[in-house]
């Protein structure tokens, strides 16, 4: 389920908030399916932010990070029009990247 | 089975009714604050976008798309457009909610056949539903939209009518109607409020949020997936997709909800 | 399914302004029959009411039970009751908390050799320790404590669990005996769930 | 199959989305190694992953102990979650230096549900949503520049909600 990313960056007093709403299973590996087969654990496990270039911030996610994971967080230094980039890669090599402008 | 035993019952039945549960408040301000931190940033959002999408995309056998699809307000008007369905259509001479219109236009315009896009109409972990995308899409395009469903047609009255009928239908193994959980007021199955959608309120508080993302699934939601889990859990049998029940109890309850402002797709346990 | 005719439907819907309540209802009936599909366990017989479900499927505008009828819900139904053969109507609570837990069962896709659940908590305060409990039905919260364990109340309450309709017509209690929803060793761990002093509804 | 073909549309999603440079398509080719991979954009820690307690986590990022503390705020964390599928967690951190933030559950499977780190000019806080199989301790790991670690505790209950079935 690689569907682009939800972002919203947005300038709160001086700092840049960002929001990010991201599409993936976020399988944990010990649900079983209608068959009572394991489903293997799917999940995002690296994002990285990066604001004109820059990194503001990098996490790593295990599986009990929830379906179609949130984050949000804030960071000085920007501005109104900048660009905000968002990557993530999951344990199966599914990856992702999206963008946003501040606004 | 002597007259005195039967006396002892009926005073046990009574002292039962004198104790009535009383909601723990600390609970239910702990649940609102969850409830609180959920509402925004809500995951159905991603199927709003991908609603949009296929609204958009020329698809199927015909290679069109779903933007000249009339959904009672006209061909190709989304806006506001769900505040007013169920409702009678002429081209089809049938009343039809969001999802049968849906199904309706991928035939019509796409040139696909309904068994085919019904086939696995709700999503899972495998399977992406464009229903629930789609339903994302123009539901979102009501909000703020007063519901306003008509029953002016006399296909609409009586879809009303029978739809009242089905809603204190009891049946299966437990006795269950819709009314069992959802015919009285302040009432809580664990602790989630039921709504009473005989009456306005509740039911215009319960109607306009739905389509909903459901945590409990990470999946969005319809009003026909809310039907068929509602019957599931009533130990009824498996209600077919866009059937007439599934039309009528739905102008039931869009009816009853006529008055409120639309405000989903919402967050939902 | 999308293609079904509808011939019936606009034949009666033609003269509708003549229908009456009875014909919805009719009408209403013949729609669900076709518009459920059996799977798993449910099949299509669970649309079919029995006597006291056809009574029961009322609506506000319908007025307030008439007496008789309710009289004679509970005068059947309570005839349905049937007691354990060895008397014995208290099992062990801890396993009826389980049962009270536990809302699977009956539904078209739960297992219908695993045992069914009685939801208890969907409804009922029982025990102090489960916060996340209904309130449909009347708190149950120190049942046994307020009423003791005489054979009349152990009576009353594995026949209510039983058949509710047999006290209370029309009640939305399932009637998990009669129905077969819970066996008879799982009604007797329910009673005691309510009435064992060392139960924590009676702590 | 069917993973083989998602996997293969993601793939070429990906590389569509983040052009076609020498750089992300070694990325991409390396992912196929997991598990244990380390990717160029950020390591991923399977030791502290599969930790099934504070102390493991704490030592699989390279400290002995975590000291207690009360400088961090939860935010919009609730004390009651009406699904533990998904649970809101805020937690900022107002211990100088702060490097990274840790969410751990204590009683999941495994401990560690996710970890932040924050470069030079992002405040240390930050919002998600957990799954939370039972009620449970919910630790907010800190670690500082100066390689210190503390934690800060606090309970979220999980309820069964619902018709149960």
């Amino acid at each position: 389920m690689a569907d682009p990313m939800r972002i919203r960056a947005s300038m709160q007093g001086d700092k840049v908030l960002v929001r990010v709403l991201m599409s993936h299973e976020m399988e944990t590996g010990q649900r079983k399916d209608e068959s009572g087969k394991i489903v293997p654990a799917h999940f995002i496990q690296n994002v990285t932010v990066t604001h004109n270039g820059k990194t503001v911030l990098s996490a790593e996610w295990g599986p009990a990070v929830s379906k179609n994971p949130f984050l949000q967080f804030q960071f000085a230094g920007g501005k109104v029009g900048d660009k905000i980039q968002i990557i993530w890669t999951d344990n199966k090599g599914g990856t992702r990247t999206d963008e946003a402008v501040v606004n | 089975m002597t007259k005195g035993f039967i006396g002892a019952l009926a005073m046990l039945a009574l002292g039962v009714g004198i104790a009535r549960a009383q909601p723990d408040a600390g609970t239910l301000r702990g649940i609102e604050k969850y409830r609180e931190a959920l509402a925004e940033d809500n995951p159905a959002e991603l199927w709003e976008a991908r609603g949009a999408e296929l609204w958009n995309a020329r698809r199927g056998p015909k290679g069109a798309s779903l933007a000249q699809c009339d959904l009672g307000k006209g061909p190709g008007v989304v806006k506001g457009a769900y505040a007013e369905l169920p409702r009678y259509f002429a081209d089809a001479d049938r009343v039809m909610d969001l999802e049968t219109r849906l199904v309706h236009c991928m035939v019509t315009l796409q040139g696909f056949s309904a068994a085919e896009v019904t086939r696995r109409p709700f999503g899972g972990p495998d399977h992406r539903s464009d229903f629930e995308a789609l339903a994302a899409f123009v539901a979102a395009q009501s909000k703020g939209v007063k519901m306003n469903v008509s029953l002016d047609h006399p296909k609409e009255r009586a879809a009303f009518l029978l739809g009242e009928q089905m809603f204190f239908y009891r049946g299966g193994p437990h006795d269950f109607a819709c009314a069992t959980c959802h015919g009285e007021s302040n009432k809580r199955i664990r602790l989630q409020d039921l709504p009473n959608l005989t009456d306005a309120k509740d039911a215009q508080r319960a109607y306009t949020t739905w389509p909903g993302y459901r945590v409990s699934q990470g999946e969005l939601r319809t009003m026909q997936w809310r039907l068929n889990d509602c019957f599931r859990q009533q130990r009824f049998p498996q209600l077919k997709f866009a059937s007439d029940t599934s039309i009528a109890l739905t102008m039931f309850l869009a009816h009853n909800a006529n008055g409120g402002v639309f405000n989903a797709p919402a967050v939902k346990r | 399914m999308l293609q079904k005719s509808l011939p019936a439907l606009a034949v009666v819907l033609a003269g509708c302004a003549a229908m009456t309540q009875g014909d919805y209802r009719d009408r209403a009936v013949q729609m669900m029959k076709a518009d459920f599909n059996e799977r798993g366990q449910a099949k299509l017989d669970r649309l079919d009411q029995d006597e006291t479900q056809a009574q029961c499927s009322r609506k506000p505008a319908d007025g307030a039970l008439d007496k008789e009828v309710a009289a004679h819900i509970e005068k059947t139904n309570l005839d349905r009751v049937r007691y354990p053969a060895d008397g014995k109507l208290l099992g062990d609570w801890r396993a009826g908390e389980k049962i009270a837990q536990s809302g699977v069962g009956k539904q078209f896709n739960d297992n219908p050799k695993a045992p069914a659940g009685g939801n208890c908590y969907a409804c009922h305060e029982l025990s102090p320790q489960e916060l996340s409990y209904g309130t449909m039905g009347p708190s149950l919260r120190n049942f046994g404590k307020t009423r003791g364990t005489s054979e009349a109340v152990q009576k009353y309450v594995y026949a209510k669990i039983y058949n509710a309709e047999a006290f209370t017509a029309c009640t939305n209690m399932p009637r998990f005996g009669y129905k077969g929803i819970l066996t008879e060793e799982q009604i007797r761990d329910v009673t005691a769930l309510l009435l064992d002093p060392q139960s924590p509804v009676n702590r | 199959m069917e993973e083989v073909v998602h996997f293969d549309r993601r793939r070429r999603e990906f590389l569509k989305t983040a052009g076609t440079t020498a750089a992300f398509g070694a990325l991409a080719a390396a992912n196929l190694a997991w598990p244990g991979t380390a990717l160029a954009q950020g390591a991923w820690n399977a030791k502290a992953f599969s930790s099934k307690s504070l102390s493991d986590v704490v030592k699989a990022y390279g400290g002995a102990g975590a000291e207690p503390t009360n400088d961090v705020s939860w935010g919009s964390t609730p004390e009651i979650a009406e699904n533990g599928a998904v649970v809101p967690i805020s937690v900022t951190s107002r211990i100088p230096n702060t490097e990274s933030i840790s969410i751990l559950i204590e009683k999941n499977p495994n401990a560690l549900a996710a970890r932040f780190q924050f470069p030079q000019g992002t405040d240390p806080t930050v919002s998600t949503r957990v799954k939370i199989n039972q009620s449970s301790n919910v630790h907010a790991l800190i670690k500082t520049a100066n390689g210190k670690f503390y934690v800060a505790t606090r309970e979220v209950k999980v309820t069964i909600g619902g018709c149960g079935g």
